[in-house]
């Protein structure tokens, strides 16, 4: 851990205050171990509950869209009083373990035993990286970030065995959709970060965070999101991340319309419900790690905002970007596969190769002032918005603007 | 007995393992795995020079092993390959059945 | 607001035709008028800068101004070339641009309806344009460039009505025998190079004429004792001999009179012709450079003049016996060049330049006067059928008269008398012989007889043939060149007399004028006048008293003396003897090359060809009987051991990896006993 | 444009989103249990007997055991048995009434027949459809003491209906009335002596009645 | 710190070893796949923190991929998974020439003079490796690249389904 400044607002050091109280007598290798499990503690509590409550947050977000309450029923385990739903995700963590959890005979036991923790062990070690707030991150590593996409490339192996084990062809044959899936969106997952690090010149959280600090004109910080291709990366970033986590426009492989539920078929009870935890774990990691990248992680916006300890700035963005997540999930239609594979090869990869280009030419020309600066954002802009518009047209050619005959315009 | 005769003792045996598996299974797969196996005994070797180096700042052994991870997965990728386009043939992967290339 | 043009500009006057002459070209055969328009446009505009150049070369008459730049450079020697602007340049621009402008508005009439008008005017540009180059030019190459443009404009423009076979010819032989002189002309300059380095006139003091050079040139003495400096004197002198057609090489200039009328009076009257001598002129202090050497035999200076009294004689002689109106004029042109040449080996340049200048200008009137009276008569040439014509022509007569009086060199009001006077006084001061002077003198009473015979046979007496009875005068477009040639006939003159030499003093740099009385002339100028009178009273008292009656009726003189005048009618028979002696030599010379070309050199590419054929055939005998039979038998034994080899080659994957294993572990242990370290 | 698409329909669920917290019109649901919706009138479900008033709903049935339904009921699943005694009607009159009234709503296909062939208004359709049981065999046969509820239920569930038929018998006792009063006239003008006996009538707290605009109806056969 | 490299190495050899052994071919893969984790904890522990995730990266991620595809693209049914035992014969001629490069490789470890002191674990920071990758092995880093691509183009065009083969070869 850095040390910590004492000048910093009292908010601000509070989490290690109460570290270092709870762990300062140990003798040094066992306060070393008691500290990484109490982070390991605090992380499985804060983001477990952030999990529970996301579910409910997702199911009254659909309602409201959808113009119905959503669930508001459960009263609390022994008060009566039921407010807005809260409960809810007790409930539904009762009923997942209460559930039986049956595995079908021919299965591979051992396998189908594995997959979901492989995927939800995978996907909670990921959170090892992002920096939650100014001295918060749980471990310091120099190669952050592909650590991060390094333990995230572990899913898809979890995907197969959960679609193996199962002994059912459909699944199998969901499990090899859902892997082709991952895989075509991994590619524009890991190009889209690399500007990122190509401008940062690191591959640790930390530094791509203090590499973020700092205003222009005073309010416009320097988030990398606000820069062309920042933004371009943040999309491309945020796109692949709702492939690879299996969200709304890409949820294919677990749709119920498609192949029954997909690679989870065969599984119920608790081992379907470590799929959900996964899949938010995946998510919340990722939205995680788009922060940190593009979003100028635990920064605050603005300079007099600074006294807001940093992890509440990180919590806001987190929740702004989940509920993106959630509204995007309550209006898009889901794609289908080979408009998926499509849409990775043909437009992000390209997309995010350019963009790639373009940081580059962004750190090349990092020492121009005054007009050149503007002339650099516009061809900055430029080399963006022109394969964007091109492939966007080639890519949408055939697609005739659909003619709703009844539907008034 | 050294940290580092234990990591070389460490990768010879893995090196054997993938020797023994390459040489005694049959199946083209597992062969391959095996080989598979040997390289990435190879790549402990060096780090494991590279870790007891006297000098590690100059990271060649840790070089070297990216460009030999790199070219093993292309290698893994066309020996597969190869082995989908031998089972295309023969519906089997048996080794010993695929030696239509003798003298 | 007096337009001056510095030497950097000067490239512009011969530019402007050149440009003119490039659009000529390039309009269509119908584009007359532009061609025409363009030509005569470029002619004044370069009239008007040369007048700009004479403005600043009078301002300091003594200067040299040059502009010099590099043409290219290979590897570390330059060719450099450049402009020269004095005086002697500024008059002879000024003389050249208008009389071409005078002639160009003339041929306007002249060629009304020549088919191919339009490349007429392009190749009159080009001649402008090329003979304005010779005299800006401050390097001998691109005078020389200048030079050979000039000839081959002449060619074009004597040979310009091609259809016609003897002009055809005509033009071919002025080609050739100009080249024959210009080759001399080339060996003068490679030669000049060699010894100094460098072919710029002025390049302020390391340019040929300056003194560092000449004096060098004037120590060494080349083969038969000569000056260098004569001998690249004496060969520069052929190329100007060439072209200004002097004695060995006149014999072009009277066969160029198949050319149309303006084209024989721009080239061969006023012009190109000139242009020897103003070469002459120009490198003046090179032809000069060995008078200082007291025992050298031979001065370049001398050759020339003797040259020059010959040729004035000889033209003189031969154009009494012409009977073609151009042909008349043609061999007077020879025996004024003739005097231009004396002039300038009597030791007095600005004497010879003065008479070209005033000759140009009446030699161009007579030119332009006998094509108007040619025009009017239906292209009829010959002076015996013609007659009568001073009535109906009465402009055309009245300039050719004064023309003629101007070349005759009738006393006081024309120009001729004055620049002929000054040649004749320079010959009488020569020191080194007189022979010079006499012939002149002889010349003077010869150019008068033929000129008074001319105008005589022409103008006076009845109409002698259909043609000339009905003559009708020209329009404007001819006459008023006519005129304004003859107002200068008369002018120039007056800018050089003894009393007031301004001309002179000029063009020798000095800047105030000192004349001397016309009288101490010791008496030369009388005796000219009275040879004129002679002259004048001998042709009117033969030809004009009893003019001829009819075409056919004998000419009186060859009445007195047939033999003689045949002979001279006949030119001489120069084409004859240099027939008989050059062509024959020339057709054994090509003879005996076609001999060698076939036998010898034929005879040895042909026998190495054999040689070729025979060792191929040796080599195929040898390779099919021995080698082959060896290299099968390897070959074989080299396959059955890869046979024997190839059985290791199991194709099972596992035999390999066997065999590697087994390898390394051999490998391994040769390292570890077989004392590796 | 590419990405046009996506961002309109955001637009529109965004709407939607915040239209659902303040727009009345957008949040439609009633959350059941606690909130009621409004059924519509002309819904029926099984039908129930009409008592004249809840306070004693056994003695005011207006059901006379004329057991018309029972044999009209197409499913059979209406069981009525007379009673012994009788009992004043609200005209006063003295009727019978159901000992036992058993409809097997399980059977019942809500036909309304019962209710159309019955002289008395004594049965009509009702509107609960919370009846659901888990015993499906006595929980579904309900009783006379189930059946029976109150005129003013009837006027909640069925307004139109309640009133017409209130305004019908009101019009009725009237002509009971009169005619009871004539003939009373007539006996005194007779007897000119005897008291006319007070004819003992249950001031029946009638609502009341809807101005019946239509002609009385003649009373029914008795 | 040895008993880490002792359990790790334990580990990994074992998954090797029992992936060698298995009957079962998708068994087989996976513990293969847990060895190749086991290379990575060895590379953490080593220090070479790049090349552990690179490892992870590219073995766990990609070519465990290539490697169950393949798997399940060569087998007709379920029943050819379960590969038929080695050959004793060939089995015994492998242990014995896997033995002898054992014992030589042992031999040649212990007779070498490699003492060498542990020093404290050298942490290589990507910055130093992305210095060195892009200076003086620039031009390997490209021809590892165009490898790359050659082999993906390669695979795709030897692995192409029969459709493609029939319609080549047709006259």
């Amino acid at each position: 851990m850095s040390a910590i400044a004492a000048t910093e607002p009292f908010l601000e050091r509070a989490p290690q205050l109460l570290r270092d109280a709870a762990t300062g007598f140990l003798p040094e290798p066992w306060r070393w171990l008691v500290n990484s499990l109490i982070a390991i503690g605090v992380i499985l509590a804060v983001f477990g509950t952030l999990f529970a409550f996301l579910t409910l947050a997702e199911r009254k977000i659909l309602g409201r869209v959808q113009n119905r309450p959503g669930p508001n029923r459960t009263p609390l385990p022994f008060i009566k009083i039921k407010f807005f739903g809260l409960a809810q995700p007790f409930a539904d963590g009762v009923k997942s373990l209460t559930k039986e959890d049956i595995v079908p005979r021919d299965a591979d036991q051992v396998l189908h035993f594995l997959a979901p923790v492989v995927l939800l062990a995978f996907s909670i070690i990921t959170f090892a990286v992002i920096p939650f707030g100014r001295h918060l991150v749980p471990v310091e590593l120099d190669a952050g970030v592909l650590y991060f996409f390094a333990a995230g490339a572990a899913t898809e192996l979890a995907v197969f065995m959960a679609g193996w084990a199962s002994h059912n062809k459909y699944s199998l044959l969901a499990a090899m959709r859902a892997l082709a899936q991952l895989i075509s969106y991994e590619l524009p997952l890991l190009l889209a970060w690399v500007p990122v690090v190509l401008v940062a010149g690191s591959l640790s959280t930390t530094e791509i965070v203090t590499a973020q600090a700092g205003w222009k004109f005073g309010f416009l910080p320097h988030w990398y999101v606000f820069t062309p291709w920042g933004f371009a990366g943040f999309v491309i970033f945020i796109v692949a991340a709702l492939a690879e986590s299996n969200r709304s426009p890409f949820d294919l492989p677990e749709a119920e319309s498609e192949l029954i539920a997909g690679h989870l078929t065969e599984y119920s009870g608790f081992k379907y419900a470590l799929f959900f935890m996964a899949e938010y774990f995946g998510m919340i990691a990722l939205s995680g790690m788009a922060i940190t990248l593009f979003l100028g992680g635990w920064r605050a916006p603005l300079p007099f905002l600074e006294w807001i300890p940093s992890y509440a700035w990180f919590g806001a963005k987190l929740i702004v970007l989940l509920l993106g997540f959630i509204w995007i999930r309550a209006t898009f239609p889901r794609l289908r596969m080979d408009q998926l594979t499509r849409f990775a090869w043909k437009f992000l990869v390209p997309l995010a190769l350019i963009n790639l280009g373009n940081a580059a030419f962004w750190s090349l020309t990092s020492h121009w002032t005054g007009a050149l600066q503007l002339i650099r954002w516009a061809v900055s802009l430029v080399l963006i918005v022109g394969p964007f518009v091109l492939m966007g047209r080639k890519l949408s050619a055939g697609v005739a603007p659909r003619v709703y005959r009844y539907a008034p315009s | 007995m050294s940290p580092l005769q234990v990591c070389l003792l460490f990768s010879s045996a893995l090196f054997c393992i993938g020797l023994v598996g390459a040489l005694s299974r049959s199946n083209a797969i597992l062969v391959l795995l095996g080989i598979e196996l040997m390289l990435n005994a190879a790549n402990l070797n060096f780090i494991a020079f590279w870790r007891y180096s006297p000098a590690p700042a100059v990271g060649t052994g840790v070089l070297f092993v990216i460009f030999s991870i790199a070219v093993a997965a292309a290698e893994a990728a066309v020996g597969l390959a190869l082995v989908i386009a031998i089972y295309r043939h023969q519906k089997n992967i048996r080794l010993q059945e695929a030696n239509r290339l003798k003298g | 607001m007096k337009m001056t043009l510095s030497a950097q500009h000067l490239w512009l006057i011969p530019a402007l035709p050149l440009l003119a002459a490039a659009l000529g070209a390039l309009t269509p055969r119908s584009g007359r008028t532009p061609a025409a328009g363009a030509a005569i446009g470029a002619m004044v505009l370069s009239f008007l800068l040369s007048c700009g150049a004479l403005a600043t070369a009078l301002a300091h008459p003594a200067a040299h101004a040059t502009a010099n730049f590099t043409w290219f450079a290979v590897g570390d020697g330059a060719v450099r070339l450049g402009w020269l602007l004095d005086p002697l340049t500024a008059f002879m621009c000024v003389m050249v641009s208008f009389v071409s402008t005078l002639i160009f508005i003339f041929s306007l009439g002249y060629m009304k309806d020549d088919a191919n008008f339009k490349q007429f005017f392009c190749f009159l540009s080009l001649f402008a344009a090329a003979m304005l180059g010779i005299l800006v030019a401050n390097s001998l190459l691109l005078l020389f460039v200048s030079w050979e443009l000039v000839g081959l404009a002449s060619y074009l423009l004597i040979g310009f009505w091609f259809h016609k076979p003897e002009a055809a010819a005509a033009a071919k032989k002025a080609f050739i025998v100009t080249r024959i002189g210009d080759l001399g002309f080339l060996l003068g300059i490679l030669w000049l190079y060699d010894s100094t380095g460098s072919l710029l006139f002025y390049d302020n003091g390391a340019g040929v004429l300056e003194p560092t050079a000449l004096g060098g040139l004037a120590a060494q003495t080349t083969l038969c004792g000569l000056a260098l400096s004569t001998a690249i004197g004496l060969l520069i002198f052929c190329g100007a001999a060439g072209k200004s057609g002097q004695f060995p090489l006149h014999v072009w200039l009277p066969d160029a009179m198949e050319g149309p009328t303006p084209v024989s009076a721009l080239i061969h009257a006023a012009t190109m012709v000139a242009a020897g001598v103003f070469l002459i002129a120009r490198v003046y202090p090179l032809m000069a450079a060995d008078q200082l050497l007291a025992g050298v035999p031979v001065h370049a200076l001398t050759v020339v003049a003797f040259i020059g009294a010959i040729t004035a004689l000889l033209g003189a002689l031969i154009a009494v016996a012409q009977n073609d109106i151009k042909r008349v004029l043609a061999f007077s042109t020879v025996s004024q060049l003739g005097y231009m040449m004396l002039a300038l080996g009597v030791g007095s340049w600005v004497a010879a330049v003065f008479h070209l200048l005033t000759h140009a200008f009446f030699k161009a009137l007579l030119f332009l006067g006998a094509g108007s009276v040619i025009h009017a008569a239906h292209h009829e040439q010959d002076i015996r059928k013609l007659g009568g014509l001073s009535q109906p022509l009465r402009v055309t007569f009245a300039t050719f008269a004064i023309g003629m009086m101007a070349l005759a060199g009738v006393p006081f009001l024309f120009s001729g008398f004055w620049s002929k006077e000054a040649i004749l006084h320079a010959a009488h001061e020569w020191e080194v012989s007189h022979l010079p002077l006499f012939a002149g003198l002889a010349a003077v009473v010869l150019t008068a007889f033929y000129m008074t015979r001319l105008v005589a046979e022409t103008f006076f007496g009845k109409a002698r043939s259909h043609a000339a009875e009905h003559v009708h005068e020209n329009s404007a477009v001819m006459t008023v060149p006519l005129v304004l040639l003859a107002v200068c006939a008369i002018a120039l003159g007056f800018l050089g007399t003894p009393a007031f030499p301004w001309l002179q003093a000029r063009l020798l740099g000095e800047t105030e004028v000192h004349g001397h009385s016309l009288l101490d002339g010791s008496g030369l100028m009388l005796g000219s006048i009275v040879l004129v009178a002679l002259g004048l009273g001998a042709g009117w008292a033969v030809y004009w008293r009893t003019p001829r009656a009819k075409d056919t009726s004998p000419d009186p003189l060859a009445s007195a003396a047939p033999a003689t005048i045949a002979f001279l009618g006949a030119r001489m028979k120069f084409d004859e003897l240099y027939a008989a002696t050059l062509g024959r030599l020339n057709t054994f010379l090509a003879a005996f090359a076609d001999f060698l070309d076939h036998w010898v050199w034929g005879g040895a590419v042909n026998f190495l060809a054999l040689l070729g054929e025979f060792s191929g055939t040796v080599n195929r005998e040898a390779d099919e009987g021995g080698l082959n039979a060896g290299f099968d038998a390897t070959s074989e034994k080299l396959r059955q051991t890869g046979q024997a080899y190839s059985h290791a080659q199991t194709g099972g994957t596992h035999g390999y990896l066997r065999t590697v294993a087994i390898g390394f572990v051999v490998l391994v242990l040769l390292v570890m006993l077989g004392g590796g370290r | 444009m590419l990405g046009s698409g996506l961002l309109q329909g955001l637009g529109v669920t965004a709407k939607n989103f915040v239209g659902s917290f303040h727009d009345p019109a957008r949040l439609t649901t009633t959350e059941y249990p606690e909130v009621k919706t409004k059924l519509p009138e002309a819904y029926r479900n099984f039908p129930f007997l009409v008592s004249e008033n809840a306070t004693d709903p056994m003695g005011t049935l207006r059901c006379v055991a004329c057991q018309i339904c029972e044999k009209e009921c197409p499913p059979q699943c209406i069981f009525i048995e007379k009673s012994k005694d009788k009992k004043p009607d609200a005209t006063g009159k003295l009727q019978l009434f159901p000992a036992v009234f058993d409809i097997d709503v399980s059977v019942c296909m809500s036909c309304q027949i019962c209710v159309e062939v019955c002289p008395f208004d004594a049965i009509k359709m009702d509107q609960d459809f919370e009846i659901a049981t888990t015993d499906r065999f006595t929980g579904l046969m309900l009783d006379k003491h189930a059946l029976a509820k109150p005129n003013s239920y009837f006027h909640e569930i069925h307004p139109t209906d309640a009133a017409e038929v209130d305004g019908r018998l009101a019009a009725e006792r009237k002509a009971a009335e009169e005619k009871a009063k004539a003939a009373a006239a007539a006996k005194a003008a007779l007897a000119a002596a005897p008291k006319p006996a007070p004819a003992a009538l249950a001031a029946t707290a009638k609502p009341p009645a809807a101005p019946s605009a239509e002609a009385p109806k003649t009373p029914p056969a008795a | 710190m040895n008993a880490a490299l002792a359990f790790i190495a334990v580990l990994t050899l074992a998954s090797a070893a029992v992936a060698m052994a298995l009957r079962n071919l998708i068994h087989s893969a996976l513990l293969l796949i847990a060895s190749w984790f086991g290379l990575a904890a060895f590379y953490l522990w080593a220090g070479a923190e790049f090349v552990a995730f690179a490892q992870v990266l590219v073995y766990v991620g990609a070519i465990s991929m290539v490697v169950l595809f393949a798997v399940l693209l060569t087998r007709r049914s379920r029943q050819d998974l379960a590969v038929e035992p080695a050959s004793l014969g060939r089995a015994l001629s492998a242990l014995l020439v896997g033995a002898t490069v054992a014992v030589v490789l042992a031999r040649a470890i212990f007779a070498t003079p490699l003492a060498v002191a542990p020093t404290a674990t050298p942490t290589i920071s990507v910055r130093q490796l992305g210095a060195q990758l892009m200076g003086p092995h620039a031009a390997a880093l490209l021809v590892v690249g165009v490898i790359l691509t050659v082999a993906l183009l390669g695979a795709v065009v030897l692995a192409a389904t029969d459709r493609a083969d029939s319609k080549e070869n047709a006259p």
